[in-house]
């Protein structure tokens, strides 16, 4: 049973690092600068949930592992809740970094008006040979 | 007059926000009160004049009357005739369809009452409002199994007890 | 007895999601992609709330809420992307 | 005469009948999405999955969710928050079905077919 | 079968879409199905944060990445062009 | 047809699956979490054996990101804005407000929809950003919950409607400016006052330490705020919701001006 749920939480790891490369690819080469922007974001969220599914825990006999939120306010609980629950570093570092994502794209979409009002295209072969 | 109907207006804003926000959060200490009462407060005077327009419309208790007997009689009656209509027809081996984008006429003139009508009409599966033509007052559906091509006889057939309802509650 | 159930019930929803994420991986336009992204999404509300009751975490259901509120905004971006080509009209 | 033994048994019944009718029904809806062959059908298949398939199950969750005592205080705010949602996709998803065939429609997405008659827009029949 | 390998298998099942999904989006011409792919992508995330249980990545994720992002991306597209050359 | 490579595909995930689970097992995550973590679990509400740690917050994620590592939050939200008024500057010379005729927007029924939609969308965001140190929430959720009005409303009505309304980039940005001001303020509160009191304090302080005895109001009234948690939930939602509806706002306006440009 236990080498079944291994492999199991190692195909959610191999999806990852497949989500990674096909986006590291888009990024590199896709010419267009939209394609690009979709794959950052895949990109962006692939390694939040990477950082994520490192700070998971497994089940303890049976006991599903717990929110990262303690529900009762008593020492036996918090004994209990430090026991069970997943890891909260890697979920506080990736809120932080969405919303910045969300900034940034938003500053690469800005960015790509103005491009496209200099050359009339969003093709990145095309703006290199305008550009001469 | 004109104040105290704003006034009830935002009440009744406040009402619904307070009783949202109650819900969300799952709990009724006294903290939760005092930040529900002041988030209620700045959300009802910002939205007050987008949401209700008469105020007292929401208080007469015939409206709820026929509010409750429509939601009970189109969850268990409109609702299960129509799923199971469609149900048969997905699982019937030649999945037989009959459909086509029909043209009737509705008759409500506020905009909760027409709203109530196309997500009605939405909500049973069979019909989908495709269009709407405020100025000719006209429901573009796309039908299923359309039985007639006439707008009346289509009105009868799909949606003609809502609209009674909705006339009720909301005109 | 309800547990199983629940598992049960579960496990129905998650191959409804499998066979309604194949539609929109390959529906021919785009909108039966984005309808059957609609659906998907709030089949796995019904999913949310039986895995917060099976896991015994009321807390995971917070979630519920957002999710059903946002789903609609992908069909309103498409459908006024399809209508006018400009979302700002 | 119903005791206050017996009322959790009844509630658990009523709610996982609307859960089991939920799982038919979202079955059925993403069979629905394979066997019609144009968007405008599948309109109507996703209107089971998000009426039966979403709105009945998410009620009956909701009073499933009161009789499981192991929730202790928060199984209120479970049953609520699957109240609450359940409304809001009542609301919001015919809108966005709705939404989305006028776009299509407009925009000359799909093709009307099968079809009797398009009374909006006769070149797109058939 | 426990409830675990039942999770976990939700899990596998979940992110193996979610990589056809990054895959349909990178390789596909028009931008407009590109931008609905991501967004099943992100859908599929948000499933994915919920059996991992980060609560509060889901409110964040949610918005942003269902809400926001896809109406950001298409603004960009109705302003420039929809279709990505050869 | 892309049927083949998208089995291609599955096939090549599942063999890499089988590589890591025979080769790489102690990667995967364990049945425990690594000491700093278990650390960070006990010690956020713990006023029983920690007090001298302690956040005296249940919810751990929020604690993280205002009490233990306040300062690298601090710096994002820096980071956040500086892309974002990075993103304005770019059109900055050409934004010019003026409530034209309405646009067409969608029809009758999403419009009515959207309007009933309207203050639950608040008031969920609401709840979410001051219960933040509670329940799962805090002020980065409750802001983006609350940023995606504006884009709906734009998208549903139109950018002129919300203009109309009195939604305009200046105020805005002052609700934005009074959102960073409140995280300052809150920062550097309790320094102040032990500044004036002539005792010791650190900046980003929210419970005692060993050397610095003075903290935040745990409770006020009887209810449990943890402290600063509850005044940057409440700016930093205030301070994201109004920056990204700038954001938006100008990106919409960015079409008409192209037009006038030319």
């Amino acid at each position: 049973m236990e080498i079944i749920n291994t492999y199991l939480l190692s195909v959610v790891l191999a999806s990852l690092l497949a989500n990674f490369v096909i986006s590291l690819y888009a990024i590199f080469f896709k010419p267009h600068y939209i394609k690009k922007i979709i794959a950052l974001t895949i990109f962006s969220d692939t390694a939040n949930t990477f950082a994520i599914f490192i700070g998971y825990r497994r089940w303890i006999n049976q006991n599903p592992s717990k929110v990262p939120v303690l529900t009762d306010l008593n020492p036996r609980a918090v004994e209990e809740f430090a026991k069970l629950a997943v890891d909260p570093l890697p979920q506080a570092l990736v809120l932080t970094a969405i919303v910045i994502g969300l900034a940034v794209i938003l500053f690469l979409v800005f960015l790509g008006w103005i491009l496209y009002s200099h050359y009339k295209t969003l093709d990145m072969r095309e703006i290199r040979r305008l550009r001469g | 007059m004109s104040s105290l109907k704003s006034i009830l207006r935002v009440f009744l804003i406040f009402l619904l926000a307070f009783a949202i926000y109650t819900i969300y959060t799952g709990s009724l200490t006294g903290y939760d009160i005092v930040t529900g009462v002041l988030v209620s407060i700045v959300v009802s005077v910002v939205f007050s004049g987008m949401i209700i327009k008469n105020p007292l419309k929401p208080l007469n208790a015939i409206r709820w009357f026929y509010l409750i007997t429509y939601a009970i009689l189109y969850f268990t009656y409109y609702e299960t005739k129509a799923h199971v209509d469609v149900i048969k027809r997905i699982l019937h081996p030649k999945t037989p369809v009959n459909p086509a984008i029909i043209e009737t006429y509705y008759n409500a003139n506020s905009d909760y009452a027409i709203t109530t009508i196309a997500n009605s009409i939405t909500n049973t599966p069979g019909t989908v409002v495709v269009e709407i033509d405020e100025t000719r007052k006209a429901f573009y559906i796309h039908w299923i199994d359309a039985k007639t091509l006439d707008p009346l006889e289509a009105k009868r057939e799909i949606f003609e007890s809502f609209e009674k309802f909705a006339r009720r509650i909301f005109d | 007895m309800l547990m199983e159930l629940i598992l049960i019930v579960m496990f129905i929803y998650a191959i409804a999601i499998l066979l309604l994420s194949i539609i929109a991986l390959k529906g021919p336009t785009i909108g039966d992609q984005v309808l059957a992204i609609d659906v998907l999404t709030y089949i796995s509300l019904v999913l949310f709330t039986l895995l917060s009751i099976y896991l015994k975490q009321p807390l995971l259901i917070v979630l519920v809420i957002p999710l059903a509120l946002w789903v609609y905004s992908l069909d309103i971006y498409i459908a006024k992307y399809l209508e006018h080509g400009d979302l700002g009209a | 005469m119903i005791s206050v033994l017996e009322t959790p048994i009844i509630l658990r019944v009523i709610g996982s009948a609307l859960l089991c009718l939920g799982a038919f029904a979202a079955l059925v809806s993403a069979i629905g999405f394979h066997r019609f062959k144009n968007f405008y059908l599948r309109l109507h298949a996703a209107t089971i999955g998000s009426i039966w398939g979403s709105v009945y199950p998410l009620v009956g969750s909701a009073i499933l969710a009161i009789t499981v005592e192991e929730l202790g205080v928060y199984r209120w705010f479970v049953a609520g928050a699957s109240i609450v949602a359940a409304f809001i996709v009542l609301i919001l998803a015919p809108a966005g079905s709705h939404a989305l065939a006028r776009g299509v429609h407009k925009a000359k997405v799909a093709r009307v077919k099968p079809c009797i008659a398009d009374k909006l827009d006769p070149e797109l029949c058939g | 079968m426990s409830g675990e390998t039942g999770i976990y298998i939700l899990m596998a099942v979940v992110s193996l879409i979610s990589t056809l999904a990054v895959y349909m989006a990178v390789v596909e011409k028009d931008l407009v199905k590109a931008v609905i792919y991501s967004a099943l992508q992100s859908g599929l995330y948000t499933i994915l944060y919920f059996l991992l249980l980060a609560p509060d990545i889901g409110l964040v994720y949610i918005p942003v990445a269902v809400g926001l992002i896809p109406g950001v991306l298409l603004i960009l597209i109705s302003k420039t062009e929809r279709w990505e050359k050869e | 047809m892309k049927t083949v490579e998208v089995v291609v595909l599955i096939i090549l995930i599942l063999a890499l699956a089988l590589l890591i689970t025979v080769g790489f097992e102690h990667i995967m995550p364990s049945t425990a979490v690594r000491p700093p973590a278990e650390f960070y679990l006990y010690a956020t509400y713990n006023p029983y054996k920690l007090r001298e740690y302690t956040v005296m917050s249940p919810e751990a994620v929020t604690a993280i990101v205002w009490d233990f590592r306040g300062l690298d939050t601090l710096f994002e939200t820096s980071v956040f804005y500086l892309a974002l008024i990075a993103g304005l500057a770019l059109t900055r010379r050409l934004l010019s407000e003026r409530a034209e005729k309405p646009g067409h927007g969608l029809s009758l029924i999403v419009k009515t929809v959207t309007r009933i939609t309207a203050p639950m969308i608040i008031v969920v965001g609401a709840s979410i950003a001051l219960h933040g140190h509670l329940t799962p929430g805090g002020g980065f959720q409750g802001g983006s919950v609350i940023a995606v009005l504006p884009m709906v409303i734009i998208v549903v009505f139109s950018v002129s409607f919300l203009i109309m309304r009195g939604f305009t980039t200046s105020k805005m940005i002052i609700m934005r400016s009074l959102g960073l001001f409140g995280i300052g303020l809150t920062a550097i509160a309790l320094f102040l006052v032990s500044l004036i009191q002539g005792t010791h304090a650190y900046v980003f302080q929210n419970m005692i330490k060993p050397d610095a005895q003075t903290s935040m109001p745990i409770y006020i009234a009887g209810a449990l705020i943890s402290g600063t948690l509850w005044f940057f939930n409440l700016f930093e939602m205030f301070a994201v919701a109004a920056g990204f509806s700038i954001a938006f706002i100008v990106l919409m306006l960015a079409r008409t001006l192209q037009v006038e440009e030319r």
